[in-house]
């Protein structure tokens, strides 16, 4: 049984900064990584950052993987488990079952858990939603970005979040051609610069509309058309207001939820909180869930922005290390610069589905 | 909800639900179920889900043919647009010490006299029904062909969906916080939906049934007991029948999807947690390895529990309970709930309606216990 | 090829059998993943969970924070018996 | 409109646009971000102080006109692609728009391209006169195309090598 002061499951942005802040305070931390290489899905990030310089604003997502990496593989208090799949929490024992390099099966007990899991795609139902050719966003972003290959050549983006208005980018970057972006609801949800970028390069963005039927090709069974029509202001599709586009790739960006096994593993309170994504862990200002000593940061805390998944990484750690007696005296004014960035994150106006979704998870 | 009842039957499991099922076909009006939370929440809907009929007592061997015929016909007796998926690849028990082989015998002869066609094997005859087993070991090995699994899920709807049809009332999410007996007689049960007036209560509350039954003022002797089971991804078929081994401690078989299902029953202390354990998966994934070297390559989709009813004996408690007139119990199966689920509901009826049984279950009764007159089956997992 | 629309892709189910449980009173979503097996697959329901919670929201017209959901279990990703068996082997030799 | 299609109207862009007085003077940073997002880089960016520090990281940012030297240092910094450098001044007949280009091929000084407005519509020809792609820019390329001078608060992207559509 391996033993582990701290352990942070998840090396993307929230586990990369909870780990650096908890090594900072000098506990001893095991960071466990899925991935051969850390950074989440940073490392397909190839877009520069939102955010202030505390979160690397300006910087590549896949540069600033990179730069967080490097300081926690130098870190000397930072043991890096990579290749690493946290897939169970026994609660009886607080034990953690780890699979390594799909070959050994390691258990570990930690004295203090920051779980940073991130989030998983969100899928959509309609006709033949199972075809050939239908993609999550991620996996889209995946195979350009991480393994060089396009997924087709003409594409129906579904879901005009930053996620759907970035993958569109990208895919017409890699000279994919984006029929239009789609989105449900009666604005973009995603920053408008993101929306004018992809609008330059002369892809619509229809708003109020949803996919009706998706058809596959005859010979192939793969998908040839796509059908979407207007949704009216309760959402119920509009029958007469069908439009028709020829794509052999249709990519699903309709958003994320958190992907929290492990905290209902553990035993964790969770709330349903629609603005954060769906069911969220109940947890204080030290990210501390309702199991003393599971800590939460980043999208399975409630999908976010990179930028505030670091910050909320950063105070996880820090509490996390504080809980073990590691206080050089700073961390009350670490917590509180990290809880003012946070704050600051979410103040304006597009933060304000995540406030109301925080307020909810707090009353 | 009702607010009156014939009968109030407390658990919607394969008990529950079967004696429901059977009280309305045999007449019964007003027959109301119900269960704490959703049906299948209990143990039915947790359980490896085998069925045989190799046993060591006359009693379980009895109730287990019974039961298997009537799996057999259970999708036409219940009009059942589904599949209960009851397949018949035979159980094979496996001796790995001699004491075992001994009673094996014992066992066959038994089985064989009640009509049970089991077979004793030598180890390279039982490769020829389970060509990739590991028989180191193994000193022999018992066979029946029609003992197999069912589907759970599917068998319970089935009793619920007839049920249901005959005018049966099924409340679901609905708890009993109350029995009142009145002069030594049931007058109905309190739950957090209101009050039921009801002359009869059967209790079918598997692990929760002592706690039910101390509401009637009665001790039923049975104690929760957490079992584990894991279930793989989905693979070609081939493992036709379920392998058990008592001493070896392990049952295992390939679901028609393709998926295998284990399990063992390990000693564990009294609870009503099912959560999952980590040694539990270790141990596991070692006895199935010994015994089927392949599944080293399978992988493991869940894990899962749920909780045993374990009697004093391992044996059902079935019937009258005496110190309450109109109460009766269900319960006790030990592990074995869902393969005597369909009997248990025939045999049930009967009693509760003062037929004769088809199977005499006198001996099972609750104040067996108090006479000390237990009945041992020295043939579990 | 008939059109379908999938709930679940791991045990291929459709939105028209959650349908029809959903008008017999099957209403809970463990009843639902017992009867049909969406979310017994190999991905244990990580895609398929959100989209049943909804339509059993809408179905007996409540918020999902009322519907409750399935248990989750480990393991959360499937795992291979030889890695379990190799982590207790090397255990006991190290 | 913004909110819905990605593409301001010509209200949603006023505010934006310099007065004529000021695009007479020589090059200026347009920035047409409309929304208040958590984002600073820009106004850190900025060497001559033309774009205030924000006391909200979710301020709008605002250009000083005066201060403004039009040096097109905050384009590739903007993670939102979303600053302009207008030089009205360029030519008697043409203006040169400075904006990030993202897409390969670049074009070569000298290249003629189609030049297109915020919607992708191609609004006419230009031709680059300079082409940004150094470390500072960190593979957001800055490419300053001449336009005739009507089409400088219309012309926001270019495309390279013909019609690849």
């Amino acid at each position: 049984m391996k033993h582990a002061e701290i352990a942070v499951i998840g090396g993307g942005p929230a586990g990369l900064m909870a780990a650096l802040a908890a090594a900072e305070m000098g506990a001893k931390v095991t960071l466990v990584d899925r991935n051969s290489r850390l950074g989440g899905q940073l490392v397909k990030q190839t877009h520069k950052f939102f955010g202030s310089e505390k979160e690397y604003a300006s910087i590549r997502g896949i540069d600033i993987g990179r730069i967080l990496a490097t300081e926690v593989h130098k870190n000397p208090n930072i043991e890096t488990m990579l290749n690493s799949t946290v897939v169970a929490y026994y609660p009886d024992d607080g034990v953690l079952g780890i699979e390594v390099e799909e070959k050994k099966w390691v258990k570990m007990k930690a004295e203090r858990i920051v779980v940073a899991t991130g989030a998983s795609e969100k899928y959509l139902l309609f006709e033949n939603n199972d075809l050939p050719g239908i993609y999550g966003a991620g996996a889209v972003q995946t195979l350009m970005n991480e393994h060089g290959v396009v997924p087709g050549k003409n594409v129906l983006m579904v879901g005009a979040g930053n996620i759907g208005l970035i993958v569109s980018y990208q895919l017409m970057q890699a000279g994919v051609n984006v029929k239009a972006i789609i989105d449900a609801a009666p604005s973009i949800g995603g920053y408008w610069v993101h929306a004018s970028k992809v609008a330059r390069l002369g892809v619509p963005i229809l708003t109020s509309y949803t996919v009706k039927a998706a058809y596959p090709n005859e010979m192939t069974g793969a998908l040839e058309r796509a059908v979407i029509w207007r949704v009216d202001d309760r959402w119920q599709p509009v029958p007469g207001t069908e439009k028709v586009f020829n794509v052999d790739v249709m990519c699903i960006a309709v958003g994320l939820s958190p992907l929290a096994e492990l905290l209902w593993q553990a035993g964790c309170k969770m709330m349903y909180v629609p603005e954060l994504g769906g069911h969220v862990p109940v947890r204080n200002d030290n990210m501390e869930t309702t199991v003393s000593g599971i800590y939460v940061a980043g999208d399975v805390a409630g999908v976010e922005e990179a930028s505030s998944a670091m910050m909320e990484g950063r105070l996880a750690g820090l509490s996390a290390a504080k809980s073990l007696g590691y206080d050089d005296g700073t961390y009350e004014e670490k917590k509180a610069e990290a809880l003012k960035e946070l704050e600051n994150l979410r103040s304006g106006p597009v933060g304000g589905k995540i406030r109301k979704g925080l307020a909810q998870l707090a009353s | 909800m009702n607010r009156t009842a014939e009968i109030v039957i407390i658990g919607g499991g394969i008990s529950g639900l079967a004696t429901a099922y059977n009280l309305a076909a045999m007449g019964m009006k007003d027959v109301v179920v119900l269960e704490k939370s959703y049906l299948m929440s209990g143990s039915t809907g947790r359980c490896g889900a085998g069925v045989r009929q190799q046993w060591g007592t006359e009693m379980n061997c009895l109730l287990a043919k019974a039961s298997c015929e009537i799996f057999e016909n259970l999708n036409e007796i219940l009009d059942y647009e589904g599949d209960i998926e009851f397949k018949q690849g035979g159980y094979l028990l496996m001796a790995v010490t001699e004491k075992e082989v001994e009673q094996f015998k014992k066992n066959v002869a038994l089985q064989n006299s009640l009509g049970i066609k089991s077979v004793l094997l030598s180890p390279e005859e039982a490769l020829e029904i389970v060509p990739d087993l590991n028989i180191e070991g193994i000193l022999a090995c018992a066979f029946h062909h029609k003992d197999g699994h069912a589907n759970p899920f599917h068998t319970m709807i089935a009793y619920a969906e007839a049920a249901k049809r005959l005018g049966v009332k099924i409340y679901t999410y609905t708890e009993v916080t109350g029995i009142m007996v009145e002069g030594g007689r049931i007058r109905g049960v309190k739950t957090n939906r209101g009050d039921i007036f009801t002359g009869r209560v059967l209790i079918a509350a598997g692990a929760w049934s002592r706690e039910v039954g101390a509401m009637a003022g009665v001790d039923i002797p049975v104690r929760p007991e957490r079992h584990q089971i894991l279930v793989t991804e989905p693979v070609n078929h081939r493992l036709g029948p379920m392998i058990m081994s008592f001493a070896g401690n392990i049952y295992c078989q390939q679901e028609p999807g393709g998926e295998f299902i284990m399990g063992y029953g390990p000693a564990e202390h009294e609870t009503y947690s099912i959560t999952s354990s980590w040694d539990f998966l270790e141990v596991m994934c070692r006895k199935a390895v010994r015994f089927l070297p392949y599944l080293r390559n399978i992988r493991i989709v869940r894990q899962w529990s749920g909780l045993y009813e374990i009697s004093p004996d391992a044996q059902p408690i079935l019937g009258r309970v005496e110190q309450v007139e109109g109460l009766y119990v269900a319960t006790g199966f030990s592990g074995h709930g869902f393969m005597f689920g369909p009997i248990t509901g025939v045999l049930m009826a009967q009693c509760i309606l003062g037929l004769p049984t088809t199977i005499p279950i006198d001996k099972l009764d609750l104040a067996r216990f108090e006479r000390g007159e237990l009945i041992f089956e020295p043939s579990v997992v | 090829m008939k059109s379908k629309t999938v709930i679940c892709r791991c045990e291929d189910v459709t939105l028209e059998e959650i349908e029809e449980l959903m008008e017999k009173g099957y209403t809970s979503m463990d009843e639902i993943k017992r009867i049909t097996r969406c979310g017994m697959g190999q991905c244990q329901g990580r895609t398929c969970r959100t989209l049943l919670l909804a339509e059993l929201a809408k179905a007996v017209k409540t918020h999902p924070a009322e519907i409750k959901i399935t248990t989750f279990r480990p393991p959360a990703k499937n795992i291979k018996m030889s890695v379990i068996l190799g982590g207790i082997d090397n255990e006991q030799n190290g | 409109m913004l909110a819905t299609n990605g593409i301001p109207t010509a209200e949603e862009l006023a505010p934006r646009i310099p007065p004529a007085e000021r695009l007479k003077k020589g090059p200026v940073a347009i920035i047409e971000c409309f929304q208040k997002i958590p984002c600073n880089p820009c106004s850190t960016a900025c060497k001559t102080g033309a774009i205030e520090k924000f006391e909200d990281i979710n301020d709008l940012p605002s250009v000083d006109l005066e201060k403004c030297t039009g040096c097109g240092l905050c384009i590739s910094k903007c993670p939102g692609l979303a600053i302009f450098v207008v030089d009205e001044t360029y030519s008697e007949m043409e203006a040169a728009v400075s904006l990030p280009f993202e897409f390969l091929p670049l074009p070569a000084e000298g290249e003629e391209v189609d030049v297109l407005d915020r919607s992708g519509k191609t609004v006419g020809r230009g031709k680059v006169i300079r082409v940004r792609n150094g470390k500072y820019e960190d593979r957001t390329p800055v490419v300053t195309v001449a336009v005739p001078k009507e089409l400088s608060m219309v012309v926001r992207n270019i495309r390279v090598g013909g019609d690849r559509r």
